[in-house]
């Protein structure tokens, strides 16, 4: 089963998301940047979609773009920023900032370059069925005990929340 | 030179002393808001200037005035009879009642009884002008807190009390129906038929009504234990008319102190317990179908005889000042003229139900939230004609 | 809970007595036609609280009867106290209307009028003071919550202030209208031209 | 050619369990799934078209009123004059608004509500594709709306859309929960087959249903019943109708989101209103109504009964047909209303032969799902009329106690139990 889609969707998918990202940090205004990130989410989404992962891109989709970033939108909005937009950006660092990123880029590529066996050869073999039924019974057969330890901890996140929010009820 | 509109609205506020909502990061600034003078759910031009902590409301103010036209002054500059029309200006949806208040009170000035006949026409004149009333209440209210389909029905029966108003006195809304000593219209020939259909008509209509609204889920949790108001406070602040009786408080006028030809009928009056939205409700829907009642037996018996009482053309009362209300559907409308034996009156004061009734929306509204401040005016059942008069 | 009502019909009073200047209205001559046959006069009212007024408050109470309505003349240095006593003692629960008149020529211009109803008697009189121009009255906000805004259009429409009400300011009217329009002397067609002028920005020529 | 279409549609979809474009050549698929959206958005604009019409007259007539009488016989022509009137009316942007935010908002809850219908079976072969997580795609995409509500009441800049924006959202936010719950315990319920294994795939989900020979409401009876009943609330208030249309009550002091819009970019959030509903009805009668399958598949089966249900499409076209020829008879003589009279009688025609065409065997066969699909979901487009009319509007703490205190525990409830049903049945 050859991979889905051509190349043409991968760079198409991947480009969006760093512009996304890239557009994150110039962005003066709160909610641009973070609908941008949020367009980044879904190009990640679409990604995993190529990877035949069809569950976590819907988790993708639902839990990030849908659920969190909706929360990250409330508080900017509740929140006015008038003044924060106004400021200049006043760290002026910028050229260290690009310096560090160039380091980092040429780390990459030697580690491309350099480290071939590190890569696996043969293309990874996609499941034919869809493998969401593989990620449930990991997920809930192998896995169990720590799915339950996380779950426990969002309980106790939340139970903060509401501790948080009662004085006002 | 400051005025109701440049004034900052936190000044209207400032003498109530409101307590102060509790700062949390999140609060921006407390609230104090403006509704109206221009907001759907004001009957007419009211502004209530609300001061909100959150969704909840901690203090209310209402400015009120913009339909204020002077009736009082107008009438220091009439005749007795040329004030008449006046009267039906002001509470323009029950304008029937207004006239009988003003010429039963002038008729106590000239010490004057109006024959039993014309009374009969004027009760039952005035409880079809309750019905309508209520309609038009019910209607609006429910399309206040959101079911649209009551204001259709409401609307559709009420169309009949004023086809009857029309054939009778030639107006729909201000009627001008009674003059001083009696009723100046002969009741048109198939008046009663008239009267005993629409009765027939329009009471399975009143079940119809509580068919959609009473035992309506939502509605009940709309109404139920909103703008809750006790007995004692109500006599307190004066509040009269179906929102005392829904208190508790058995009192009507037209069987405290029966005017017209009231004492000839019998007819309960429908009270409720705990004052909240919903129990003046069912109180209104209650007086409804007494109304209902008493156009019965009103039709049933009317006298004949003479319409109009011995009443010099041109009216000069003796010197001297009464009192005298009426049960009006909104509340106790009351009268007090001063005559100083000249052909116009020296002093009338109208004593109007909406203007005192609106005094308790304060005290009803602290402590509920903002969707409840439109549901409690509505319950209210103010018409500013006559608040501002 | 109200006990059958005393039918309030008006006293039967063929007799023609002479226009006996009730105390309410000394009308001047000058508009009224010839004196023709004045009708019902004011008859004196006694009853046990009248009597147990009269009795504590002595000159200040003048209580008569008007085609069967009850009414008092009380002094205006008496008639705060006087008010309480009617709410807590005599039960007159229901402050119906505050409300004033304005004579131009008596020498105590206003007639400031508090008509008051009792659930428990089922009995409505009205309390009358005269006050001149100028001069102040205790508020009964405290007595009768009902009376706020009732006190404000009295004070809006007369200018008779109010000592002690929460909030005496105008409430019809405009805040910054000037003049008392229910005054004798504020003609009909009297507008605040200032107001008008520069709030509505109209040259309000009649 | 036309039967060719859609064997090229069946060989297309049913090549192996099939993600996105994996048939054959890529092109042959694509191009027929660019069909199918093509027809998906033909189909839901005739329907947004028709509820719009249907919405007016039948609400007008629940309130002793005609409605739209005057454009068009019976108002026929009402929707389209709206739709004109949207198009031709000035689109105004508010001066301070975030331009960009503003423009992009209308956009995002349009496509959000079009992509659900990716993933909706109007038939065994009529989907545009058969994702295998159909359900939780529908959801995710579901909960992207949301983000479109918040851009444009931020973007309008202004007090009163901000919060009408806010609190729309967190309704949403929150009944998406009680929704989630619901979808799950049906989805356990596909679970309960011979082969052990569930599935997430809507047209799974259908053939479950069919293989069980039960309708998922009536499966395990209370529970489906109580699942399918939190889906419907959960639907309402999803979409903002009706009993819980309070952000853009008129009365609340708060105006919709959408009050800074005019034009045609509040016809497309009204647009966007219609299909949501549409959609999240579809994913109802797909869940517990049996998708495409026609009613009493058990109790009336054998082919006599296959026969009557098949002519049913047919009859009821046959019947508006008769409907508008009767109204032809009513119309007022006036000359003006020649026209009219005519125009309905010509919609008649067109009904009456699009009925005759259904009694033909291969399409009479070929309509039977798409039919049975779109009549359930009108049923539910019925039902959201009739909520409109009857109920009063929930106050803004009672809609999230609704929510949160009385739909969460229940789904969670109805969910373990199916859990427990599905081990010993």
């Amino acid at each position: 089963m050859q991979p889905v889609a051509t190349t043409f969707f991968f760079y198409m998918l991947s480009g969006l998301a760093i512009l996304g990202g890239v557009l994150v940090i110039t962005r003066k205004n709160a909610v641009h940047s973070a609908l941008a990130l949020i367009l980044s989410l879904l190009a990640l989404a679409g990604l995993y979609l190529m990877l035949y992962a069809p569950f976590v891109a819907g988790v993708q989709i639902i839990l990030y773009a849908g659920g969190i970033m909706v929360l990250f939108l409330f508080v900017i909005m509740l929140v006015n920023l008038e003044r924060s937009q106004k400021e200049e950006q006043f760290n002026q660092q910028w050229i260290a900032g690009l310096l560090a990123a160039a380091a980092l880029g040429a780390l990459f590529i030697a580690i491309y370059v350099k480290g071939q066996k590190l890569f696996p050869q043969r293309i990874l073999q996609m499941p034919e069925e869809s493998n969401t039924q593989q990620v449930a019974v990991l997920l809930y057969g192998n896995y169990m005990f720590s799915f339950e330890i996380a779950s426990l901890l969002l309980l106790v996140a939340i139970i903060g929340a509401v501790v948080m929010a009662k004085k006002r009820i | 030179m400051t005025d109701q509109t440049t004034t900052d609205p936190r000044r209207y506020l400032s003498h109530l002393e409101l307590g102060e909502p509790d700062k949390t990061f999140l609060d921006t600034n407390e609230l104090v808001i403006n509704m109206g003078p221009q907001h759907p759910a004001t009957h007419g031009v009211l502004r209530v200037i609300l001061k909100l902590d959150g969704e909840k409301v901690l203090g209310t103010e209402c400015v009120i005035g913009y339909l204020h036209r002077g009736v009082e002054k107008i009438a220091e500059h009439r005749t007795y009879t040329m004030f008449n029309p006046y009267v039906d200006r002001m509470d323009y949806v029950a304008a029937v009642s207004n006239g009988l208040g003003y010429c039963e009170a002038v008729e106590k000035l000239l010490n004057v009884q109006a024959p039993p006949r014309a009374n009969y026409i004027r009760v039952i004149l005035a409880e079809l002008n309750r019905l309508a009333s209520h309609m038009l209440w019910l209607g609006t209210h429910a399309l206040d807190i959101g079911a649209i389909t009551p204001l259709f029905y409401t609307f559709r029966d009420r169309e009949e009390v004023l086809k009857i108003f029309e054939k009778y006195c030639g107006a729909r809304l201000t009627t001008h129906a009674f003059r001083i000593g009696g009723c100046l219209y002969e009741t048109y020939d198939g008046f009663e038929d008239d009267v005993k259909k629409f009765h027939k008509f329009v009471t399975p209509k009143i079940d119809e009504y509580e068919e959609l609204l009473t035992t309506n889920r939502i509605w009940v949790e709309r109404t139920k234990g909103v703008g809750s108001i006790s007995a004692k406070d109500c006599i307190a602040l004066g509040v009269t008319g179906p929102v005392l009786r829904a208190s508790g408080v058995k009192w009507d006028l037209r069987k405290a102190q029966p005017y017209a030809a009231y004492s000839e009928f019998d007819f309960e009056i429908p009270t409720c317990e705990n004052g909240d939205t919903y129990d003046r409700y069912l109180v209104r829907m209650q007086e409804m179908r007494q109304s209902l009642r008493i156009i019965e037996q009103a039709v049933g018996k009317i006298p004949d005889g003479p319409i109009m009482a011995k009443v010099p053309k041109v009216m000069k009362p003796p010197v001297g000042e009464i009192y005298h209300s009426i049960e009006a559907p909104k509340g106790e409308l009351g009268y007090f003229i001063v005559s100083d034996g000249s052909t116009q009156p020296y002093r009338v004061r109208v004593r109007p139900p909406s203007f005192v009734n609106l005094q308790a929306l304060d005290l009803m509204v602290r402590g509920q939230l903002v969707a409840d401040v439109i549901a409690v005016i509505g319950t209210l059942d103010i018409v500013l004609g006559e608040v501002d008069r | 809970m109200p006990d059958e009502p005393k039918s309030p019909s008006p006293t039967p009073d063929p007799k023609q007595t002479p226009a006996a200047g009730s105390a309410a209205a000394s009308t001047p001559e000058k508009h009224s036609a010839p004196a023709k046959p004045a009708g019902p006069a004011a008859l004196p009212w006694d009853s046990p609280m009248v009597s147990r007024l009269k009795q504590r408050y002595g000159s200040g109470v003048e209580a008569s009867s008007y085609l069967g309505q009850n009414y008092m003349v009380v002094d205006s240095s008496v008639v705060a106290e006087l008010l309480r006593v009617l709410r807590d003692e005599e039960r007159f629960d229901y402050c119906v209307d505050v409300t004033a008149a304005h004579y131009l020529e008596r020498e105590k211009q206003f007639d400031v009028v508090w008509i008051l109803y009792s659930f428990a008697l089922n009995e409505r009189i009205r309390v009358k003071t005269m006050i001149a121009d100028g001069e102040s009255v205790d508020s009964v906000v405290s007595i009768w919550p009902a009376a706020n805004w009732l006190e404000r259009e009295v004070y809006d429409m007369f200018g008779i202030r109010f000592e002690g009400h929460p909030d005496l300011k105008r409430i019809l009217l405009p805040d910054g209208w000037k003049g008392y329009p229910l005054r004798k002397d504020y003609g009909i067609i009297q507008q605040d031209q200032e107001w008008v002028q520069i709030n509505l920005g109209i040259e309000s020529g009649q | 050619m036309l039967a060719s279409m859609f064997d090229g549609i069946k060989a297309y979809l049913f090549s192996g369990k099939s993600t996105p474009g994996q048939a054959d050549s890529i092109p042959a698929s694509l191009f027929w799934a660019l069909v199918y959206i093509l027809l998906i958005f033909l189909g839901l604009s005739i329907a947004v078209i028709a509820m719009n019409w249907l919405e007016r007259k039948i609400l007008a007539h629940m309130q002793v009123r005609l409605g739209p009488m005057r454009v068009g016989p019976h108002g026929l022509l009402q929707p389209i004059a709206d739709a004109l009137k949207l198009l031709i009316k000035e689109d105004i942007t508010p001066a301070a608004a975030d331009k960009w935010v503003f423009w992009l908002a209308p956009l995002m809850v349009v496509i959000t509500a079009f992509t659900v219908f990716i993933v909706v079976p109007f038939g065994p072969a009529h989907a545009v594709t058969d994702m295998n997580i159909g359900i939780l795609f529908m959801l995710g995409v579901s909960s992207l709306s949301v983000l479109g509500i918040v851009m444009a009441g931020w973007a309008s800049n202004s007090h009163y859309p901000l919060m009408g924006a806010l609190r729309s959202s967190a309704q949403m936010v929150s009944y998406e929960i009680a929704m989630g719950l619901a979808v799950v315990s049906a989805v356990l319920m596909t679970s309960l087959n011979d082969k052990g294994t569930g599935t997430l795939s809507m047209i799974g989900i259908v053939q479950a249903q069919a293989a069980q020979h039960v309708w998922f409401v009536f499966k395990f009876f209370p529970l489906g019943l109580i699942a399918f009943f939190i889906f419907a609330v959960a639907m309402v208030a999803e979409t903002n109708r009706a009993p819980f249309d309070l952000p853009e009550a008129e009365s609340e002091l708060t105006a919709g989101f959408h009050t800074e819009y005019s034009g045609f970019r509040w016809s497309l959030f009204f647009l966007a209103e219609y299909s949501a509903m549409i959609a999240v009805s579809s994913i109802a009668v797909t869940l517990w109504l049996g998708g495409w399958l026609r009613p009493f598949t058990d109790w009336l089966s054998g082919d006599t009964w296959d026969m009557v249900f098949a002519l049913i499409p047919g009859l009821s076209l046959l019947f508006l047909a008769g409907m508008c020829f009767y109204s032809t008879t009513r119309m007022p003589k006036h000359p003006s209303f020649r026209i009219q009279t005519a125009g309905l009688a010509g919609f008649g025609v067109v009904l009456a032969a699009a009925g005759v065409l259904l009694f033909v065997p291969p399409v009479r066969a070929w309509v039977q799902d798409i039919f049975w699909f779109s009549a359930k979901v009108a049923v539910f487009m019925y039902l959201y009329i009739w909520y409109r009319g009857t109920f009063p509007r929930y106050r803004f703490d009672q809609l999230m106690k609704v929510g949160w205190k009385i739909l969460l525990p229940i789904g969670i409830g109805v969910l373990v139990l199916t859990a427990i049903a599905g081990v010993f049945f």
